[in-house]
This record gives structure tokens, C-alpha cells and sequence, in this order.
């Protein structure tokens, strides 16, 4: 890792909120995604392509 | 188009027997405009530059507060749906709503607006600017706002969620019809913005029936 | 009423309609002819569907499949279908007969005057009177009037005999029955029985 | 949806197929995902180890490769939504409505980054973190525009119903969302001349270029795949409804 | 007590359902803030120095917009007049309607005002000293807001009534509230504010549900 | 439901009571006595005051003159009466289940359970279901299932049978035929007949 200059600590917490909201924004993708699925499963969906009706 | 005058006489009867509520606006209009100095002290010099800002403000939130009364009844008690199936075309009925909302909601805050011109210790000139100004600009308020008011009629809500909808979408308003009465710029920039807030608003009491209509046709039930 | 309210070679169609809400199918393939002068009613237990099929009739609700059709129908007329549902649109601090001069106003094809209009549903007395100072019954024969100040060819009523008194369903059954004279149509969703006759009926089932 | 049967078509109508679209681009995420990783991966490197500090801004340009591919992305994301928007007016394609509303909240949240990003750089650049500046400004009113897009969709029971007028307030804001840039711009020049030093005066250099490009395109993947898995869920979620619904009244 | 907790619940599930009520509000209360700056100007000194009227203004729109859905909602589909049936008593009813309008529409507010500080370029301070003011002065505004949605939905007036009631009775709150944040009059000053704002929320707390009990019992029909 | 809720020495009484709206006298003079067990229909035509009497009977509206009162009951149990008017008291965003949890928990002497009287009205499938999805006839049945959550003596009902279907009309009979059987007390104004032996019937003219 190099050097940040004088100003570290604003690059390291840019790029740390962004990582964070990165993550978030994947994980809350995933989850729902997830979710959705499980829901689906319980409902007992007979459409393999999970698609909509009709 | 004696349909369209039966919605205009509708609509301002029922705000003017409403009792009170134009009077409701004035007074929510002068209130925002007098609590202002308190927060800021008594500093008349700056009162003055902030004014035709606290104007502004205030005319456009008391436009706000009458937004919900535009469809929501009319939802309510069935009525908007028989709009859908009325001779008169629905952007025709909301032309004649956005026409009544800125006769009932922006047409008195004018005629109150020397009250705030005194309480922000304003000068004629300037005075007269803010006149012209509101004049221009409150009609594309009153399109936004109708805007507004149809996208949220069918969420069975209402309240809030009209103005964070228009509240961005208004920016522009606010800053020529600000830029229109403050001096600062120079009389040249005065006038292109009030140049510029009548062909907004010209443009948007145009579209906004039309968009409206479609929004309270799409969104209904 | 003038001439050109005789719709003489109307016909009210459909085909192979499905009628719900969101994505719910409530009923479908549903082919129903109502030829000038025919009138049907609407039968089937609570919540099978039937106001979702007049809204859908009237053009308030997209069919799920399959369409509506008003044959002989010239558009010039304008709209062709009054709605009479379950919430009367009267609005406080209107009067009556401001009520009545308003749809009239609107809605084109103008018929009786409001206080004709008033007088064949027996609110003569309350014309002037706060619309929604009026009595429940009193409330729904004003919403009839409204289909007596512009004339239309089709009536979709939901419930109409709601809250009315022995006098109110026989008025009903006389403004029914008129329409249905000058060849209308009217359909007309209503678990209690209408004393007109003629008309025909369909039944709603629920879906298994 | 007029059924068209030309064969060159055929594409299109299975896309219009919420269930067929799933099954057409599922495939498609884990590649997408792989690339955005090694996009990520390779746009760091460059930006902390092989690209200079800049001769004005020193190490802070390296907020650049995160605040410049956000910033676009929050543009770009409500051009997606108002593309979408025209394809649920116009052409009624049904994943347009899907795609209306998975964009929104990705857009929101990368207009949100792109403020943070900016206002972390200001500081040390400015000396503020926020500044009534054209750019930041009319950023801020994207981000309220979306927010409340976000709930609007919230706010209606109905999505099919919603889709529609979640479309025309798009467009509307599509419409005016230039408008407001202008007005912004002109009213920030009007009360305060330009006294904000910009770094887009001198051309970039190359080490500097490649690192944003990298990091540009990773964040643009990232986008498609996160829209494209959201859409994929959207589907579902409707599914859902209506099985519930279903449920509710009785049926198998 | 669980006929109180029931009505707590009911309203606060109400008013989180169908998506974020909370989330509308608190963009409301942001925007208004973020849009002043438009129509003052991009000045941060001045900006620092609206700030607590600005503040306010937003809050008092924010909780005055949300009065509607109090009463009028439950006149409209009846519910109004069986609570005057309930074991209940109504005064209880009605309390239990003002906690749960400060909690879904004043304490939301409380919370998301970092940002608006953020944005009006307030320094820490004044900041804390917002929140406390804040948090002191809008039990009042909410106990005056149901006062006034009582008065208005007995009049069968709805809409704007009851602003117009409540805005001069909210004019003490408004000026206390501004003056606990603002340091202008000295830092006595700003307590002596504080105190007379919290004297005055616990005054009106107290007393409007009965008060707003006694106007609908006698309002309704 | 359990012991106390026989009201066997319980009787509504008017005296010389005088109804109306605002100034305007609608019935005067009205001297009605219903015993323990008594059912009492009102009839008469549209807008003669029978919505106005059984809201002065709940104590909504207040007499115009003489007055009401329902001796032998306890004030320790609570009001006495439920009133069950035109409009349902059903908001949107709450299930059935929940706008009854409600009701039960602000209105006191708690009898059947919510979801017992969801069964009861024929309701029990769409308990989860948004109380504004419901079909009219559905809502009327869900404002019904209100009286049955908490116990209380004095049934006021104004057009119950409005938006029910022939099994909710019988449905509608057999609920205030179990309650009259346990000493319960019901005024019912109604233009539909209600099948049930027994029921006493007063009927308000038009005055002059
Ligand atoms: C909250 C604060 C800020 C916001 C909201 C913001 C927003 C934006 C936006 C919308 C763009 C346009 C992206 C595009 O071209 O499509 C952009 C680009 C850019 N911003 Fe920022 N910005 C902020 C602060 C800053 C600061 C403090 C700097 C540097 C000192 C900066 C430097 C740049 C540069 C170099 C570009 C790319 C070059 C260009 O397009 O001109 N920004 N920013
Ligand atoms: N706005 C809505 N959204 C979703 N579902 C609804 C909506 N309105 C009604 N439904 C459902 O659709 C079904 C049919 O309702 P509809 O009002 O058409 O019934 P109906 O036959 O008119 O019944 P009733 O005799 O009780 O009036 C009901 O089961 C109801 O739950
Ligand atoms: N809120 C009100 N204010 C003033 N007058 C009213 C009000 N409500 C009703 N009225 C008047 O009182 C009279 C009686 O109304 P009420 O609702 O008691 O009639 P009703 O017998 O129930 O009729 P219906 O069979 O139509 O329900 C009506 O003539 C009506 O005009
Ligand atoms: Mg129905
Ligand atoms: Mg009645």
C-alpha cells in the first residue's frame, strides 16, 4: 500500500462508504432475492420458470 | 366548454363555502412570513435581501397545503371515476381543477402579498416585481401541483407524498421567480428571469392537464 | 326525451370476457349479448364479482382477456355508459340541484332539467337543500337523477335498490323501465328483486 | 401485446415474457458478476498502486475513480428508468415496469455515493463538505427526485397499476431534470460568481485515465448485474402476490 | 389500558403500511429545508442564520400536513362515532391518537434533522440546541394540531380548518422553538426559551385530549 | 358466550322523545318500550328520521325533546349499545382480522375472538385479506362481525341487510335471532323484510 498524503483519512472514508453502501446494496439484492425464492417454494409455485401467470 | 365551466363554478363554490379556507392560506402565507424575523433578529437590511426567498417560500408552501383537496375527495366519494366517463374530457375536467386551485390558492396570496412586502420591509419597487413575479410563477406551481396531486390520488394517501413528489420538480420556479424580484443581478437578470418563469410556466399549465388526466386514468380503479 | 335517444340498433356485447382485479381472474369467458331495450340483471353471492364486471363494462377496469363492445353506438353521441355504483359522488356543500346542473353540465346529452330531473325521483322538496344533508335513500335518488339529466344509451347499475324505500324501487323500476321503452340498456347487479318484466338475468358463480 | 409472428421477433416476445426473461437472463448474472469482481479487482490496483498523485490535488484525485463512475451512474441509471418508463407507456412491454422499478433504488443509492464521495472530497479540496455549487446541487435534487420515485412505488398496493403512474412522473421529471440543471447553474452564478476551483480545467493524464475508465466500467457492471438480479426478484415478488391473493380467496 | 394500546397500535400500524408514511415525511421535512437555499441564495453565513426558522417551518408544515389524516379519515367511514360507543372513553381515544401522531410524525422529524443541519450549515452547537428545541416544542404542536383537526372534522369543515385554528395558537410555539436554537439574544435567552416552550408542550399535552375529546363529542352527529 | 350477557331485566325505553336534525323536528312524541328479548323494526319512507332515531337512541345525536333510557342495566359493564349504521368503519391498510382485534380491544366485554366471528360471518378466508378489498357485501358481513366481538345489550342496526346476498340475509337473521334469544335487545331500521318471528314493528309517517 502506498502512501496517502496529507489527506488519508478522507480517501480511506470515500472509499469505505462506498464499499459499505456497495455491500449493502448487494447483500439487500441477495437477500431479496433469497426471500423471494424461499416464499415462492413455500407457495408451492407450479411454474418451473418462476415466471408469472399465463 | 359548458362543461368546462360547470367544473371552474363547481370547484370554487366548494372552496369558497368551505368556510375559511382561503383565509387558511393567507393567514399560513403571512405567519411564514412573520415568523422569519424572529429567526433571524430584527436586522432589516437582511430582512430585505431574504425577502422576495421568504416570498417565495411561503406561496409555495401554502400552495402545498391545498394540494390534497384537488383530487382526493373526489376519489373519495366516487366522483373521479365518473369523471372517466364524462362528455367533457378528462384533461379538460383537471384544466379546469388546476384553473380553480390557482383562483383559490395563488390569486389570494397575491392580493396578501403586501403584508409580507411590509413585514419583510420591502420597497415599491421591489414590491412590484414580486407581484409580477408571482403572477408568472404560480401557475406552474399550480400545474406541478396538479401533477402531483393525480400521481398520489390513486395511492389512497395522499398527505405528503404530493409535495416530495413536485417539491424537486419546482427548483426551477423558485429560483426565477426569486431571480426575478431580487436586484442583485442587475435589472437585465431580473428580466430574463421572469422570461424565463413565464415560458416555464406557460409550458407546464399546457402539459400538466394531459399528464394529469393520464395519471388519474392509469391509476384509478 | 328527443328522437336520437332511440338506440334502436344497439347492442351491448361480449366476448369471451375475464373480469378481475390485479392478476385475479374473478370470472371469464363470460359472452354476454344485451340487445336496445334488453335489460340484465346480475345475480351471485357477496364478493363473486359482479361490480368488478360492471366497472370492467363500463370501461373503469381493463378486461383481463377479451373485450367489451357497444355495437350501433356512434361515437359523435359521446360516452355511451352511465355508472351507478356504490358510492353516490355527492359532495357536501353542494345543494341538489347544483349536484344535478353540474353532471348535467359535464356529461353532455342533456335530458331533463335538475329540477325536473329532482321532481321524477321525488326530491322536489329538497332541491335546494345540502346534498349531504339528504337521508340515505334520499342520497341515492339523487344519484338516479343523474342519469335522467343526459341521456346515455347503456346503465350499469350497481346496487341501486340500496337504502331505497317500497316508493324508491318502484321509482327505480319506472326509470328502468322507461330507459328499457326508449331502447336502452341497462344492466343492473342487485341481490334484491327488481318489479320490472323482461329481464333477463345472469348468473355468477364462484370459481372452484 | 399485438402477437407478432415474424421470426426476428421472437426475441422480443420472449423477452416480454416476465417468466421467459427470468429464464433467458438468469444465466447470464454469474458471468456478469465474475466480470464486475475482476473490473473491481483491476480498477483498485490501478488506483492505488499504479497511478501518480495528481500535481494539484495530490492522493485526494484517488477519490476521483470512486465519485466520477457514481456520479454518471446516477445519470445514467435515470435514463434507464425513463427508457423504461417510455417502453410501459408506449410499447406496454411488460419488464419494463420491472425495470422501472428495480433501477430506482440502485439509482438513489449510487446518486447517495456519488454526494458522499463528492462532499469527502471537497473537504480537503474546498474546504467544505458542502457548497450550494451547480453540480452538487442538482446532484442533491436527483437524489430527492429519485427518494421519491422510491416511495411513490411504495406507496401504491398495486404494481401494475402503479407502473403507470410511477411512468408519467418519470417522464416528467426526465423532462425537467434539465431544466433544473440550467436553472441550478444559472442561479448559482447569479448569486455567487464561480469562485470554486474545478479539476476538469487541465486534460488528465494517462495513469490517471485508465484507473477512472476501469473503475467506470466496473461500477457500470455492476449496475446491470445488480438490475438485472433485482429484476429477476421483481418478477418473483409478483408471482407471489398473486399466489397469496389466490391463497386468500380460497383457491389451490 | 389495552384498549388504549390498541388504539396506539392501530395507528402506528396504519401509519407504517403501505410503505414508508415515515419515509415520506422525513423527505418532506428535508426537502423543505434543502429548497430554502434556492430561494435565499447560496449563502452559508445567512443560510446558518435561518437556520432555526427554517427548521421550525418545516417541522410545523411537516406535522400540519399529517393533521388531516387525525380525525378526518375516521369521520368519513364512521369510525368516528362509534369510538364515542367505546368502553374507551374518548379523551383516552384521542390521547392515545396525539402519541401516536408525535411518534410517526414529530419524532421522525428529530431524527433526521442532522441533515438539514447538515445542509443549512449549522455548527455543532446549535445543533444539540435544535434537537432539545425540537424535541420540547412538538408535543405542543401535535397537542394544538389535534385540537384543531377536532374543531375542524365537528364542523364537517375538513381541509384547511384546522391549520387556520392552529397556526395562531402554533405562533407561541414557533417563537419559542426559534429562540431556543438561536443564539442571537445570548444563551439565557435560549434557555429561558427552552423552559417556557417546555412548560407550554406539557400545558398543552395535558389538556387537548380532553379538550379535543369534548369538540368531537359534541361536533359528531 | 357466558353468563352475564343475559340481560333478562333489561328494557329500552323512550319518553315523549322528540328526534331530529338541528332545529327541524323529525318524529316527536315517540313512547317506545322494547323488553329483554325484543326485537324492533323501524319502517317508514325515505328521509323520515329513522336514521335519526337510532343515532338518538345511541346517544349520538341528542334528543330534540323527552329521552332515553335503558333500565336495568349496569353501568359497570360499559355502554350498552352498538350501533351499526351506513358506513362500515373499515379503513384500508388493516386486515379483517386486525380492524376486528381492534374494535375488541377498544370496545370492551370481549365475546367471540376475531377469528371465531370472522367464521361466524362467513369471512374466515379472507381474514388476511385488506379490509378495503373486500367486496361491499363482504363489508357489510365484516361490520356485522363487529357486534360480535364484544358482548353488549343493545343492538341499534340502520339498514343492515344493505349489499347482502340472500345466505348473508340469512346469516344477518340468525345473528340477532341468537341474540333477542339471549336477552338482548335489537332496533332495526330496514326497507327489507328480515326473517325472524316476532319482531315488533314501528313505523314513522311523515309529519304535515
Ligand atoms: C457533493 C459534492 C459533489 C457532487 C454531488 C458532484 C457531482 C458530480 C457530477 C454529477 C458529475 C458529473 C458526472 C458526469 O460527467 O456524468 C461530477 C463529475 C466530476 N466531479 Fe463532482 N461532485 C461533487 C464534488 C466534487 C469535488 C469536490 C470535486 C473535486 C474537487 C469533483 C470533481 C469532479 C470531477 C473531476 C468530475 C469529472 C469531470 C467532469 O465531468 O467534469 N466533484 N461530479
Ligand atoms: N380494489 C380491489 N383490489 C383487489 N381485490 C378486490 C378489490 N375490490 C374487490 N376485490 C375482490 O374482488 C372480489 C369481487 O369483488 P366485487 O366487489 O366485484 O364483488 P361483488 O360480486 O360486487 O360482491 P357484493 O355482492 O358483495 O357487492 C372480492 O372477493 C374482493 O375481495
Ligand atoms: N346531517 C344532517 N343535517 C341536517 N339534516 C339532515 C342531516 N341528515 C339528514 N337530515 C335530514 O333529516 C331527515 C331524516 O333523515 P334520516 O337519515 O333520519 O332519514 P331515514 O329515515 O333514515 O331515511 P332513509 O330511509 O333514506 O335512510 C332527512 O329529510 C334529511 O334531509
Ligand atoms: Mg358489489
Ligand atoms: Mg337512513
Amino acid at each position: 500500500m502506498i502512501a496517502l498524503g496529507a489527506h488519508a483519512e478522507f480517501i480511506i472514508s470515500a472509499y469505505a462508504g462506498v464499499f459499505l453502501g456497495l455491500a449493502a446494496l448487494i447483500g439487500w439484492t441477495v437477500l431479496a432475492a433469497r426471500q423471494t425464492k424461499r416464499r415462492l417454494e413455500e407457495l408451492g409455485d407450479n411454474q418451473r420458470s418462476n415466471g408469472s401467470a399465463q | 366548454m359548458s362543461g368546462f365551466i360547470s367544473v371552474l363554478t363547481r370547484e370554487i363554490r366548494l372552496s369558497l363555502r368551505g368556510g375559511g379556507e382561503v383565509l387558511t392560506l393567507v393567514l399560513f402565507f403571512v405567519i411564514v412570513g412573520a415568523i422569519v424575523p424572529f429567526a433571524v433578529g430584527p436586522d432589516k437590511v437582511l430582512l430585505a435581501r431574504i425577502a422576495p426567498g421568504i416570498v417565495w417560500i411561503a406561496a409555495f408552501l401554502a400552495m402545498l397545503l391545498g394540494l390534497e383537496k384537488l383530487f382526493g375527495p373526489d376519489r373519495a366519494d366516487g366522483t373521479l371515476a365518473l369523471y372517466r366517463l364524462a362528455d367533457l374530457p378528462l384533461s379538460a375536467v383537471v384544466g379546469a381543477k388546476v384553473i380553480a386551485h390557482w383562483l383559490t390558492s395563488a390569486l389570494p396570496l397575491i392580493l396578501a402579498s403586501p403584508v409580507l412586502a411590509l413585514l419583510l420591509a420591502m420597497d415599491g419597487e421591489t414590491f412590484w416585481r414580486m407581484v409580477l413575479s408571482l403572477l408568472l410563477g404560480t401557475p406552474a406551481l399550480a400545474g406541478f401541483g396538479a401533477i402531483g396531486a393525480a400521481i398520489t390520488v390513486a395511492t389512497r394517501r395522499g398527505g405528503l407524498l404530493a409535495p416530495i413528489l413536485i417539491a424537486p420538480l419546482s427548483v426551477p420556479v423558485l429560483i426565477f421567480g426569486v431571480g426575478a424580484i431580487s436586484a442583485s443581478g442587475g435589472p437585465d437578470q431580473a428580466q430574463a428571469a421572469a422570461l424565463l418563469l413565464a415560458a416555464l410556466s406557460l409550458m407546464v399549465v399546457v402539459l400538466s392537464p394531459f399528464a394529469a388526466a393520464l395519471a388519474v386514468d392509469w391509476g384509478e380503479d | 326525451m328527443t328522437e336520437r335517444h332511440v338506440h334502436s340498433s344497439l347492442c351491448l356485447k361480449t366476448f369471451a370476457l375475464g373480469v378481475g382485479r390485479g392478476e385475479t381472474v374473478l370470472a371469464s369467458d363470460i359472452a354476454l349479448c344485451v340487445p336496445a331495450g334488453g335489460g340484465l340483471m346480475l345475480r351471485g353471492p357477496n364478493g363473486v364479482g359482479k361490480s368488478t364486471l360492471l366497472l370492467t363494462l363500463a370501461g373503469l377496469l381493463t378486461p383481463l382477456q377479451g373485450s367489451v363492445a357497444l355495437e350501433g353506438h356512434d361515437a359523435d353521441f359521446g360516452p355511451a355508459y352511465h355508472y351507478c355504483g356504490h358510492r353516490n359522488a355527492i359532495r357536501p356543500r353542494l345543494t341538489a340541484v347544483e349536484t344535478l346542473d353540474f353532471w348535467r353540465g359535464i356529461n353532455g346529452n342533456p335530458a331533463l332539467s335538475a329540477t325536473e330531473a329532482l321532481e321524477r325521483v321525488g326530491l322536489a322538496r329538497q332541491a335546494k337543500l345540502d346534498a349531504a344533508y339528504l337521508s340515505a335513500g334520499q342520497q341515492r335518488r339523487l344519484a338516479l337523477a343523474r342519469l335522467l339529466v343526459s341521456a346515455r344509451p347503456v346503465w350499469l347499475l350497481d346496487e341501486p335498490t340500496s337504502a331505497l324505500d317500497a316508493d324508491g324501487q318502484q321509482l327505480l323500476a319506472g326509470l328502468i323501465g322507461d330507459h328499457l321503452a326508449q331502447g336502452g340498456i341497462a344492466v343492473i347487479a342487485s341481490h334484491d328483486a327488481i318489479a320490472l318484466e323482461g329481464l333477463a338475468v345472469f348468473a355468477l358463480e364462484r370459481r372452484a | 401485446m399485438t402477437i407478432d409472428t415474424t421470426p426476428k421477433m421472437t426475441w422480443w416476445n420472449r423477452l416480454s415474457h416476465p417468466g421467459q426473461f427470468v429464464a433467458l437472463t438468469r444465466p447470464l448474472i454469474l458471468p456478469l458478476a465474475l466480470l464486475t469482481g475482476v473490473l473491481f479487482a483491476a480498477g483498485l490496483w490501478y488506483g492505488f498502486f499504479s497511478s501518480p498523485p495528481e500535481k494539484y490535488m495530490g492522493d485526494t484525485v484517488r477519490i476521483m475513480y470512486v465519485h466520477v463512475p457514481t456520479a454518471w451512474l446516477s445519470q445514467f441509471v435515470y435514463a434507464t428508468m425513463a427508457v423504461s418508463a417510455l417502453g410501459t407507456l408506449v410499447w406496454r412491454h411488460p419488464m419494463a415496469d420491472v425495470s422501472m422499478k428495480a433501477a430506482a433504488p440502485l439509482g438513489a443509492a449510487f446518486t447517495a455515493m456519488a454526494l458522499f464521495t463528492g462532499s469527502l472530497w471537497g473537504r480537503p479540496t474546498w474546504g467544505t463538505f458542502w457548497e450550494w455549487d451547480g453540480r452538487m446541487t442538482s446532484t442533491l435534487v436527483l437524489l430527492f427526485i429519485y427518494l421519491g420515485i422510491v416511495a411513490l412505488w411504495r406507496a401504491f398496493d398495486d404494481q401494475l397499476r402503479a407502473a403507470r403512474v410511477v411512468a408519467i412522473f418519470t417522464l416528467v421529471g426526465a423532462v425537467n431534470i434539465p431544466i433544473i440543471k440550467f436553472s441550478v447553474d444559472w442561479w448559482s452564478t447569479l448569486h455567487q460568481p464561480a469562485s470554486v476551483f474545478r479539476a476538469d480545467g487541465p486534460t488528465m493524464p494517462g495513469e490517471i485515465l485508465t484507473p477512472l475508465f476501469v473503475m467506470f466500467f466496473a461500477f457500470t457492471f455492476l449496475f446491470i448485474t445488480l438490475q438485472l438480479a433485482a429484476m429477476h426478484t421483481e418478477v418473483r415478488r409478483r408471482r407471489i402476490t398473486t399466489l397469496e391473493r389466490r391463497a386468500a380467496r380460497g383457491e389451490a
